[in-house]
């Protein structure tokens, strides 16, 4: 679950790490209003669950009210990456000493979370890691124990950090592991972190994200999630427990697996179909979840035929025919449905599919091309 | 009994009396697995498909000699699963349940390692040795015995492939689903590695898909350390960059885990690579054919 | 630092167990009010930090409001091992189905935090230990990971609680040892631990005691400090630094270090005198602070004589001799004082010390012997 | 080199550059100990008696080889303090710092222990071997080089034995103080057991005082393993059950803990016990004269 900057800094803020505290506009009035009781120069930040907004014209400086206002209005509105900007950040500006990166992230190879810190600040990690690799600082936290001052120590002065300083970014290190950890993130990130020409620490960007598996532990992130930013659909789905992504193509799939749905993507490729859709309606469907999941595909009125492909394991057979049953008796579906269906009581599915008049198709790659060729 | 699991298997379920477990202990009895017992707290003397049921691992353990285990409890509560397992002294246990938060695994993971257990999963379909032990949800019938052994982060396209691999008469020495978590027990290469010292396996498939590096370590290893033939496929070849299909794992995100690039890798490494599920077979014969 | 039940059971409340919850009066009347809210059958229970209060009569049942007044009366005002009663624990009466003891303390030989329970509730632990002590079921927490709930559940198993009560008490010392954990305790004991006619768990009674090191961390504790329990000199030196215990003696001791402080009472007795105090003025003592001991050790009027007894380490013989100066500077002692002084610039003290004229005795033994006679 | 600290100990201060920090080391070097280095986050450059500061143990270890610690951090700092040093290699250290919350110690006690690293206190006086190095906060004139071993909970009590036994002609092999704090990192048992396996020790004198059980542990273990005569002490014979006497450990709770059965236990196990500390020397003598 992805949060934004602004939300991001207020749980940093609540884990005692200084942030560039700021006002959330959704309209230029809005963002005038608050330039104007900064009383200072201001940063205007578009406010959307994607990187690259500096470069998209996301981020803008405004010296008065009138100039926040002009930029909110040329960047509320603005797609970035796919994503509708509707409200922006008014933060004071700041006078930058220097610049540095800290983030917090899942080392999946070492199955252990990892520090990472560069002084490399404002450039995004992935470019560092690409371009100057021996300039990233990393630190394996102890899947028991942590991370100790002392590392962090260690961390500040490998970056070159003015002993003075020390201290003060070892406990935002030590603040945004906690971070981390309590709020079962998958990501805790600050680019960049400052040093002010004042001589503080201050979180000058903040991002965050959470494990959706950990939700569950955090009753309050509901109220975080921005529907702008969330497709409705698939949203809907996930609370079926469905996983569902909207494509271009004109060819709803329905899947159970995340790797067999993509592989039929792939095969629907292959044969020169373009799939409408990922999804994956997941292990052990009961028949209402694949009448849902027909519902998700069918509300697509792209879409112009539809591959249903399952390899029953937890998921049988039979189920999933009688899902496909409720769900025609219930939608009336106008394109044509391949079905494919192996695995634990196939047989049985296909004799109640045969009962409902569809026959399923035995291999993969030829429902594939018999979907193609009913969608041309 | 190939790797992993088989003939000397004696299975503990733990969660047997939930609908899964007793679901698929059924169906593992059914296959001829040795399972011998299974625990839910509270349940002791009760029976699920012939098999007692205790209140603790530790118990089954010292009852029944369980060696291995499988665990269906929910997610909140397979971690402690987990560990109870380990403690009790079992070396390998396969954790089928999914949605495990991450900060739960991060510590799990370190504890099955210090105590020199085995950990596989969470979040994949387990492990089966066709003809001796079926380990997990897999539909058993699709398999076969065989010399083939396949390794996949993914559940039902394993189904898909080992059903084809057996259509073409290519039966399977082992197939292991390693899951698609963020944090997993048992790598890609460690199965692999696990299959190069496997006397009773001839050649190898690797199923892979989009998203993170393990398909390239993979490949890494493969380069340095497997003389047997592998072949390998990677589903997700069209997916669009930036969006999360299903998996944790499978985003194509900042230029890395595309299937062009893991594809690229293992092909580097020697490894023929099918475009399409349906190709694996006669890959894997050609394959063997000129190892 | 030691609490009440009263305030234990509050804080076992906010960690998720379920407690008798009660009302405190400090006056009969008080209590009679609190048993005629509860409506029915209640307990009075003498709050005092000290255990034994069952066997001298500090808690009593009430059928009525007016046994309630009446028990309240006999038990305020009731001396228990010393401390003297000023209020009590109006709790509702429960039907008691089965008793347990549980605990965690620190397992000092072993290093580990140690969980115990017993099917003997109701009873001193340390009685259990002696009498039964297979009847304890012990659990170290792993000083990394801490506790497991499967571990827990065992122990429920090994008490013989019935299979539908295990996750409930694995629940409670879950909780039990988190609270332990989180609040710095070194003790936390619910004794006893009941489930209830009505089948449902219940600390009856609870117990917490905290790391006086660690009350940096819990400024709130502060509000917890019952002064009528505390002696408000040991106090007052406490927060000087200095560890003062009063005790019925006419010889009052000042020395550095608690081992030798109370060396330093045996010697005293050996040679027939009897300690009026235990006083360590810590390590590295400064002037102000042996000035201050002075203060504690005069201000009591059965101090017939006074040892200093000071072996140099961080302490300076010359900083103590210092101290010493400017108290009789300050206080006019009329008490004979032998000064014993050994250790690091013990020689500069000493001359500091008979430019006041006082004359440093050279052993501890000698010291003593001297005290006594002075005072006698 | 007797036991702990000697004329191999490369001595780096942690803490170097504080009130007590820089006091000790002064007082350290001017006795002879080897302080090769001292550590203060963002001392790097500065000297403390003539001692080279570090900004980290990793530094101060690579660039001057130090092998052992002391730590005279805040108690806030300490158990960091003592991380770092273990994690930067360093086998010995010795925690003088005080006032350290229990629940910081246990995991660092865990740490400390895995590493086969050894800590010394904390809220412990240090270790010396009267001649070679001086590593703590004791006075070092009244140490004299001999042969009799010395382990105490206690600080100035031990200073005041230590000075008795000088006085009587009777030199120090090295003398221990472990602490009186309820997790520390080295107890009697562990010091008598380096005591018996030193060549340069003939006997050892145990130093304890009321409260814990760790008297009665040293017995058992001197029962059982000790060969060289031990003479000992127990502060607090007639301190009154139920008050706490400034160390954690120092109360007399349920009967336990009091010095008559500290003296019984140790009595039966062939130590003989001084009821004052001026006593210590002659019954050293005596056991030395009838081993």
């Amino acid at each position: 679950m992805d949060i934004h900057e602004y939300q991001a800094a207020e749980i940093l803020a609540r884990h005692g790490i200084p942030v560039n505290a700021g006002t959330v506009a959704t309209t230029p009035a809005e963002a005038e209003a608050a330039a104007r009781a900064a009383g200072t120069l201001v940063a205007i930040k578009a406010q959307v669950h994607s990187g690259g907004r500096g470069k998209a014209g996301g981020i803008k400086l405004a010296r008065t009210p009138e100039e926040a206002r002009a930029a909110a209005e040329s960047i509320i509105g603005l797609d970035i990456r796919g994503h509708v900007v509707s409200k922006v950040l008014v933060v004071p500006g700041v006078g930058i000493d220097q610049e540095f990166y800290l983030g917090v992230v899942l080392d999946r190879n070492a199955r252990q979370i990892l520090i990472m810190a560069s002084a490399e600040g404002g450039v995004e990690i992935e470019e560092v890691a690409q371009t100057n690799p021996e300039k990233i600082i990393r630190i394996h936290a102890d899947p028991d124990r942590g991370v100790q001052p002392f590392q962090l120590r260690q961390m500040a002065f490998d970056l070159g950090i003015p002993a003075g300083k020390v201290a003060g970014f070892a406990a935002i290190a030590g603040s945004l592991f906690r971070a981390f950890l309590d709020e079962d993130a998958t990501l805790a990130e600050i680019n960049p972190l400052i040093i002010t020409k004042e001589g503080d620490w201050l979180a000058l960007d903040s991002k965050m994200s959470f494990d959706d598996n950990a939700l569950f532990r955090h009753g309050d992130f509901e109220a975080l999630r921005d529907m702008a930013e969330e497709n409705a659909t698939e949203l809907e789905a996930r609370q079926s427990g469905i996983s569902f992504v909207k494509l271009d193509g004109n060819i709803g799939c329905i899947v159970n697996g995340a790797g067999l749905a993509m592989a039929t993507m792939d095969a629907v490729k292959m044969h020169g179909g373009d799939p409408a859709n990922f999804l994956d309606v997941g292990g052990g469907a009961s028949a209402d979840q694949v009448a849902k999941a027909f519902g998700l595909v069918t509300a697509d009125p792209n879409v112009r035929a539809i591959l249903i492909n399952i390899f029953g394991g937890i998921t049988r057979g039979d189920v999933v025919a009688q899902g496909i049953r409720e769900a025609l008796a219930r939608v009336a579906v106008s394109v044509p449905i391949v079905v494919r269906l192996s695995g634990t009581n196939a047989e049985e599915g296909r004799a109640l599919l045969a009962e409902a008049g569809l026959t399923a198709v035995d291999t993969m790659d030829a429902a594939a091309a018999q979907v193609v060729a009913s969608a041309a | 009994m190939s790797i992993l699991v088989g003939n000397d298997t004696r299975l503990l379920v733990q969660g047997i009396t939930g609908r899964e477990g007793t679901f698929h202990t059924t169906q593992m009895v059914e296959y001829g697995t040795n399972v011998v017992s299974g625990v839910t707290p509270g349940g002791l003397g009760k029976e699920v498909a012939g098999v007692p049921v205790y209140n603790t691992v530790a118990d089954a353990v010292s009852e029944t000699g369980a060696n291995t285990s499988i665990i269906y409890v929910p997610a909140r509560f397979a971690p402690d699963a987990i560990y109870e397992a380990v403690d009790a002294g079992i070396h390998f246990v396969i954790c089928i349940t999914e949605g495990i938060p991450i900060n739960d695994m991060v510590p799990v993971y370190r504890y099955v390692r210090e105590r020199g257990a085995r950990l596989l999963g969470p979040n994949c379909p387990g492990a089966i040795t066709p003809g001796e032990a079926k380990v997990g949800i897999m539909p058993g019938f699709i398999h076969q015995p065989g010399r083939i052994g396949l390794v996949s982060r993914s559940g039902t396209l394993t189904y898909e492939v080992v059903d084809a691999l057996t259509r073409a008469g290519l039966g399977q020495s082992s197939a292991v689903g390693i899951g698609g978590d963020p944090v997993i027990g048992t790598s890609f290469v460690d199965v692999l590695s696990l299959f190069q010292d496997d006397p009773d396996t001839d050649a190898m498939v690797i199923i892979g898909e989009i998203g993170g590096s393990d398909e390239e370590a993979a490949a890494a290893f493969i380069r340095e350390r497997v003389t047997k033939p592998v072949v390998g496929f990677i589903a997700g070849q069209t997916a669009p960059p930036g969006k999360r299909m299903g998996h944790a794992g499978a985003i194509i995100s900042g230029g890395t885990g595309s299937a062009a690039d893991k594809i690229a890798a293992l092909e580097a490494a020697n490894v023929r690579v099918a475009r399409a599920p349906f190709e694996v077979p006669e890959l894997v014969r050609s394959a063997l054919a000129s190892a």
